[in-house]
């Protein structure tokens, strides 16, 4: 599955986007999210406080229980300030 | 009801006169256009801002910003939206965002503006770095912010 | 903070953004722009409008907007203000009245540019007379303009 | 003192505006509208609802009950439509 980075999620992970391959016993985004943190010390900086991170599946945003079967498209980010 | 919609994410300046023409020309059914232009300022509460660069996410963010426009659409009876995110590097003085609202009346056009506002500032993939002489960093969200979207979720 | 006031009651058409650059030029401390524009409709919810006549109480007219801007810059951190309200004879599709509002954040600009188009509505001496098919008539004020005024003595 | 009518109820009086001499005895807005809806049928048209005409004295909205001494203009109107 294709996974992107935006804003200091991007740059404390050092690439804006990548295909990863986890597990199967990686069910949900904050299961995800864990199994991030420990692919080397970039991954654990950038998602060293898991809460603040937002994610989106496939453009549309969803909370950390939401289930990662059949995404095509996840992506990490902290909360949103545009406008 | 015709409701023309424009989304747009893109680099350059826009011209609100033009946009506003753009979305009143040969209509006769409109009595209220709102605008609200987002411009870079130079001071944000605390510190100096050189400039500050936009990031998004794209395909995301026009598909988000598209849902808050259905949203605003259900809601309030508008005869035209646009809305303009530009993204890229800015000094303080320069635009960042536009949304247009024409309605009916008054109100309804009121409304959508501010709720589609509130909506761009908390839910569409936008971040925001601010250069100042302290360096370069990731504007944190306000909590006003929150508080501003969550007023649409009351009834 | 440098809050420019403008109000002007004239025949003349208005260009938004020329106004918003008048009161945006070379400022960096303005955040939010809220641009209201009222245009004359074809469609008065019953009847089709074929033109509209504005008339006004030359003097009062400029003092109690005035009036209302200052009340509107007590309640809230602007940083500008503009308001222009034609007078004569439109069309529909022609524009009859401008409110700008310029601040740091963007929830004063949208409440001030609210507030001074319900306070236009329901207390500045403009009356409009329609002219359509039936003949010619005075518009009668809407209970709904009063109860927009009136949010704002609530608080 | 000067008074100034506007929209129907100018076009009701048949004048934009004139000076006037009323008694001693009107003092308050409502007293000077029944003064002058007896100044004949076309005052009698034009306040004949009184509770419906706005007044103002010297560029300022006030009620039926406001006392007119030393008022410059008084102008009495519609309920205002504009914006």
């Amino acid at each position: 599955m294709k996974v992107k980075y935006f804003a200091w999620v991007r740059e404390r992970v050092g690439k804006a986007e990548e295909i990863i391959e986890p597990p199967a016993s990686v069910r949900t985004v904050e299961e995800l999210i864990a199994w991030l943190s420990g692919q080397g010390e970039a991954y654990a900086y950038a998602f060293e406080k898991p809460k603040v991170i937002r994610t989106a599946i496939d453009h549309a945003h969803v909370k950390a229980d939401a289930a990662i079967a059949g995404a095509r498209e996840i992506a990490f980010f902290p909360p949103m300030t545009g406008g | 009801m015709t409701c023309p919609v424009a989304i747009r994410i893109q680099e350059d300046d826009f011209d609100i006169a033009r946009e506003i023409a753009v979305l009143t020309r040969s209509r006769t059914d409109i009595g209220a256009v709102v605008s609200f232009s987002g411009i870079c300022r130079a001071d944000d509460d605390s510190s100096k801002i050189a400039a500050l660069t936009l990031e998004h996410y794209p395909g995301m963010a026009e598909e988000e910003i598209k849902r808050h426009v259905d949203e605003a659409m259900s809601r309030w009876p508008l005869n035209g939206v646009t809305v303009i995110h530009r993204v890229g590097r800015f000094m303080p003085g320069q635009n960042i965002v536009l949304v247009l609202t024409a309605s009916q009346h008054r109100r309804a056009a009121f409304e959508a503006a501010e709720f589609l506002m509130d909506y761009l500032k908390t839910s569409a993939p936008f971040w925001k770095k601010e250069e100042s002489a302290a360096g370069a960093g990731w504007v944190e969200a306000h909590a006003r912010d929150d508080e501003a979207a969550a007023r649409w979720t009351k009834s």
